[in-house]
C-alpha cells in the first residue's frame, strides 16, 4: 500500500494543527479502539469558517486527511464545509489507498460535527445530520493485501 | 538523511551475499531438473539431497524428513491440513494457539469450516502458552496441536518440548511453527520430541520463496501440493533447487554464526529495551514477563500513538521497524497477538516491533530511540485524546 | 565427449543471464518485504507490482487478473479446487482432459473424492481434445473445464477458444494449463476467453519456483495458500520478488524474441522429425495428426526399445532428452499421455522426447540423431521379442 | 533417482549378452506390456552352469541386473543358481534405487525359469518352483519420486 506524494506531504507538515481555545464550534469523532480520533475546533465568523484547528491520533491517511481538509473548509461557509465529500477529500490528496478511504470520512464527520455544534450552540438547526461518531463509516475493502505482521 | 537503521529483520532479511554466491550457479550452469535422469539432472539431485542432508543435520532429522516448500506459509498449510487430514480423516479435533501466525490460523479455520472442531488456546500475558494450559485444552479426540516455536510479534520463545509432550500424552501430533527462530535458537527435533515443524529461507538471510517443513518419519500427511510426486510425493512441484541451495546455506551460516551472534543480538535488545524505556513516557515491553525469548524482537507499546504514523516518520529518518497495528488492513483490528496477551486495544494501535539481525549496529539502535523521542512527543502533540490517556495510565498505576 | 546437447527444454530451461541480473539487485540490495510500509517495503512492493503489469501486459490481462505463485504446480492446484470449491461449493461436476499434467489430474481427483463428479475427457488420437467432445460431456451441473493449452509430452496445441465457448455456453468456468505454452505460443486472455490460466517461470528461462495464476476479474476463487492475505488475499506468503521480477523478465525476452525463435525452432522440429523418421526404422511420430502443434516438442515412439535406456545411453554421448517411459516410478505404468490418444502400452514404454529452446543448433538436432541410430540398434539386438514385434509391426502395415 | 557406478558399468557394458543356440535350459520371463522383458539360455555340465547368456528389453536396471545375475551364475551348481535373490543381486550392483529393486527380481526369475526348463526337459523335477512370468513380483514403493514426465 504505497500513499501518494501529497499524503506524504499532508502527513509530514500537516496544516492547521492544534486547538482553537476560544473555539465557536467543537467536532470530535472517531474512537481510541479503532485506532483513529479527530477532533476539529473552528471559528465562524459570518457563517463562514474563519480559522480551522485540528488534533487527530491516527494513521498517516487519517492525519492527512484531516490536515486537508481543514485546509479546503477554511474560508468556505458552513453549507459549503458540510458538502465536502469523503471522495473529494481523497482527490485533493491525489488519491487514497482503498483500504484508507474511510479515513477520508473521518474527516469530513469531523468538521460536520463541528459545523453542527455551532449552530447548536447558537440555538439553530443543524444542517450536517446525525453523525456516530464511533462508526468507522466504511466498508472493509477486498482489496488490501496488508492484513498481517510478517 | 545520514543514517539508514533497517529494523524489521523479522519482516524480512536481505539474503546474505555467501548465499547469493551459492546459489548463481545453479540458474545458468546447473539449470538441471531434479528428476532428469541424465547428467545435468543427476547434478541436480545430488545438490538437492546434499541441501536436504545439511537442513537435517542442522535441526537433528534424517533428510527424508525434510520436504522442501516455496516458504513458511506452504510449509504451515501443508502441515495444518495435511496432518489433520491424514488418511482421509474429516472429523476431529485441533488446537493452534491465539497467537499463531495466520499461516497457520487460516488453515486451521479452514478446517474449522470443514469437519473439524478446532481450539484456539490463549497464550497467557507472559506472552507464552502453559503446558497446563494445553493440557486442559486437549481431548480424547484432539489429533493434532499446533504452537509455534518464537512468536513473530513479541519474540517470546514457547516451551515446545513440554508442549509436544502434553500432545503426545493424549495421542495428539504436535506441530511447531520456527519460521522466527530457526537459526536464532537452537532446533532439535529430537530433542524437542515434535511431528513436524515449519521453516521460512527468508527469516534467515535466504531468499525469499523459500522454505521447508520438517516432517517425523512414519508421520502420515496428506501432501498438500499435489502433481508430479516431488519430494517423495510429500510436496509437488519441480524442486526450486537454487532456491533450495539457498535456503542450506543460509542456515549452515546462521548455525555457525549463532554462538557469537545471539548474545550479541541479546545484549542490543536489551540496550534498546533500557534506552527506549527510560526515553519515552509510559512506554512498556510487551510481554514483559515471558520467561524464554528470542534473541533478535523486541516489542513495545507506546500510549498515545498510532503505529503507522511512528511508523511513517521513523521511515522519514530512514528507520524501517514494523507495527502490530493493523490500521493499514482496512479492518481497524489490532494485531491478534497482542490481544491475545491482554494489550488493551487501543494500546496496542500503538505498538511498535523492532527487530535486528546480522547487520545491526548499536548506533542503529542508538539512533532509532533518539528520533524516536520527538516523534513520540509530535504525535502525542496532535492526540485529542491524550492527556486523557495519561491521567488514565497513571491512575492505573496509582 | 566432445558434443554435448541439451534436447529437454520442455523439462527445464537455463535462468536467461538476463533474467539473473534483473534478479540480482532484489537478493541484497532491494530486499524489503512487499508488504512493509516504509521505503525498502514500497520499493519491493513497486518492483512487484511492475512485474504484475508486465505479466498481465503480455497476456492481455489487468495487473490485478496477475497472481503470483511458486509455480506451475501451485497454480493448477489453486485453480482447480479454488474454482470447483469457490463459495464454499462442495459438489458438482468438473472436467479435465486425460491428459493433463498431474499437476491438474491430482487436485482433479482430489476433489473426485470429496463430493465432485469428476470425468476425464479424452483427447482424440491426433493428440487434440475436440470442442464437440468436450459439448458431450458437459452436464448442466458442471462448474469448471480444465484442458490443458500446449501438451507437454506431445507437444499438441489445444482449441482453447473453443474448448472454452463451449464451457461457458454451459455455464462452466475454464482453466487452461499454458506451463508449457507461454512465450511460445500467443497467448491473450481475452482471445482465448478463458477463466483462468496457470504459468511457469522455470519453462520460460526464469527461475525454478516461479510461476503465475491467471484469474478473471470478478470470477471467485478460494484461495488455496491461506495466511497473511498478499496478492489481494489470494495468495498469501511473503512474495518472492526476485522471483516475480525474473519471470515478468523472462516472459519479456520470450515476447521480445518469439517472431524468430518460434519459426526457427519450427524447422528445426521439422528437420529432427524428417532426419530421425528417416533414420530409424518403425520409428513414428506421436500425434502426427495434430492441426496445431508447439515448435518446440517433439514427441516420438522407437518400437522394441525401452525409452530409459535408450536416454541412459543418449546421456552417455552428452544428450539430454526425456522418456514418457515412467519405469523409473516402478508402477510400470507408461505415459498416460501416450496412453489416452491410444498409443499400445507396449511401444509407449519406448517414448523419446526431444524439446529444443533459446539454445538448441541444428548440430545439437543431428548429433542426436547420429548417437541415437547406433543405440537403437544395439537396444534391438538386445531385445529378446524384438523379431516378432517387427513381425508385428510388418503385420499391421500390410 | 540415480543408480551406482556399477549399475552404470554393467548397464553400458552388459557381460553374457546374447542367446545360446543350443541351449539346454531356456527362461523367459517379463511381459512388453510392463516394459520388462528377460530371455535367458543356458548350458549345463554336471549340473553346474557351463555358459549363461541374456537378452533384455528394460530400463537401465533390467539390463544391469540382468547382466550380473549371469556373471554371478557362471559357474554355479544348478542349486545355488536358483538360491540366488534379488538383494544379492542389488547388492553386487552396490545397491539400487528402491523404485527399481524388481528389476532384480527379473534377473533371478529369468535364472530360475531357465533351470527349472533344463531340469523338466530332463524328466527330472523343478527345483525353484512356479514363477508367474507376467507378474512383476513387487510392491509398488512408496518412496521413489519420479512418477511423472515435466
Ligand atoms: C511465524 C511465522 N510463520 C509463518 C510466516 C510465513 O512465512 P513466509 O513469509 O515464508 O510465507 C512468517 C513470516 O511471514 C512468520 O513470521
Ligand atoms: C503442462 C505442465 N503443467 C504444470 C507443470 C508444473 O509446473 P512446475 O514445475 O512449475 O510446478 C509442468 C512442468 O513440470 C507442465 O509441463
Amino acid at each position: 500500500m504505497i500513499y501518494s506524494e501529497k499524503v506524504m506531504e499532508h502527513f509530514g507538515n500537516p496544516h492547521n494543527v492544534g486547538v482553537i481555545e476560544d473555539a465557536d464550534g467543537i467536532g470530535e469523532v472517531g474512537n481510541p479502539v479503532c485506532g483513529d480520533v479527530m477532533k476539529i475546533t473552528i471559528k465562524v465568523d459570518d457563517d463562514r469558517i474563519d480559522d480551522i484547528k485540528f488534533q487527530t491520533l491516527g494513521c498517516g491517511a487519517a492525519i492527512a486527511t484531516s490536515s486537508i481538509v481543514t485546509d479546503m473548509a477554511k474560508g468556505m461557509t458552513l453549507a459549503e464545509a458540510v458538502a465536502i465529500t469523503k471522495n473529494q477529500v481523497a482527490e485533493e490528496l491525489g488519491g487514497l489507498p482503498p483500504a484508507k478511504m474511510h479515513c477520508s470520512v473521518l474527516a469530513t464527520d469531523g468538521l460536520k460535527v463541528a459545523v453542527d455544534d455551532y449552530l447548536v450552540k447558537r440555538g439553530r438547526e443543524p444542517i450536517a445530520g446525525e453523525i456516530k461518531s464511533s462508526d468507522p463509516h466504511f466498508d472493509p475493502h477486498e482489496d488490501d493485501d496488508e492484513d498481517h505482521t510478517h | 538523511m545520514e543514517h539508514k537503521a533497517y529494523l524489521d529483520y523479522a519482516a524480512t532479511t536481505p539474503t546474505d551475499q555467501r548465499v547469493v554466491d551459492a546459489i548463481l550457479p545453479f540458474f545458468t550452469e546447473r539449470y538441471g531438473n531434479a528428476n532428469s535422469l541424465y547428467a545435468l539432472g543427476r547434478d541436480a539431485a545430488r545438490a538437492l539431497e546434499d541441501a536436504r542432508e545439511r537442513v537435517a543435520a542442522s535441526i537433528g532429522a534424517r533428510p527424508d524428513e525434510v520436504i522442501f516448500t516455496s516458504g513458511g506459509t506452504e510449509s504451515d498449510n501443508t502441515a495444518i491440513i495435511g496432518l489433520a487430514t491424514a488418511g482421509g480423516r474429516a472429523t476431529g479435533h485441533v488446537i493452534v494457539s491465539a497467537f499463531e501466525h495466520h499461516a497457520v490460523l487460516e488453515p486451521a479455520w479452514w478446517l474449522g469450516k470443514h469437519g473439524f472442531d478446532v481450539t484456539e488456546l490463549k497464550p497467557r500475558t507472559d506472552g507464552i502458552v502453559h503446558p497446563e494450559d494445553l493440557a486442559a485444552a486437549l481431548r480424547d479426540d484432539t489429533v493434532l496441536v499446533s504452537v509455534m516455536h518464537g512468536n513473530n510479534e513479541i519474540g517470546t520463545l514457547q516451551p515446545v518440548r513440554e508442549l509436544a509432550a502434553a500432545a503426545h500424552a493424549r495421542g495428539a501430533l504436535f506441530h511447531t511453527d520456527a519460521a522466527q527462530t530457526l537459526g536464532k535458537a537452537d532446533f532439535d527435533v529430537t530433542e524437542l520430541g515434535i511431528d513436524a515443524a515449519s521453516f521460512s529461507g527468508h527469516k534467515i538471510y535466504g531468499p525469499k520463496g523459500t522454505g521447508a517443513l520438517f516432517l517425523k518419519k512414519g508421520v502420515r500427511m496428506a501432501p498438500y501440493l499435489m502433481g508430479g510426486g516431488q519430494e517423495s510425493k510429500r510436496r509437488s512441484g519441480t524442486q526450486n533447487v537454487a532456491g533450495n541451495v539457498g535456503f542450506a546455506t543460509a542456515l549452515e551460516i546462521m548455525d555457525a554464526e549463532r554462538p557469537t551472534e545471539a548474545p550479541r543480538l541479546a545484549a542490543l535488545r536489551d540496550h534498546l529495551v533500557e534506552r527506549l524505556l527510560g526515553e519515552i513516557h509510559y512506554a512498556r515491553l510487551n510481554a514483559v514477563d515471558a520467561a524464554t525469548r528470542l534473541p533478535h524482537i523486541a516489542n513495545f507499546v507506546i500510549p498515545g500513538v498510532e503505529g503507522e504514523a511512528m511508523l511513517l516518520h521513523l521511515d522519514a529518518a530512514g528507520i524501517a521497524v514494523s507495527t502490530g497495528s493493523a490500521c493499514s488492513s482496512g479492518s481497524l483490528k489490532p494485531s491478534h497477538v497482542l490481544l491475545s496477551i491482554g494489550c488493551p486495544v487501543e494500546f496496542a494501535h500503538g505498538s511498535l516491533r523492532v527487530s535486528t539481525g546480522r547487520f545491526t549496529t548499536e548506533a542503529d539502535v542508538d539512533y532509532l530511540v533518539e528520533k524516536l523521542v520527538p516523534i513520540v512527543e509530535r504525535l502525542r502533540s496532535m492526540n485529542p485524546l491524550y492527556e486523557k490517556t495519561v491521567a488514565e495510565l497513571v491512575g492505573a498505576k496509582g
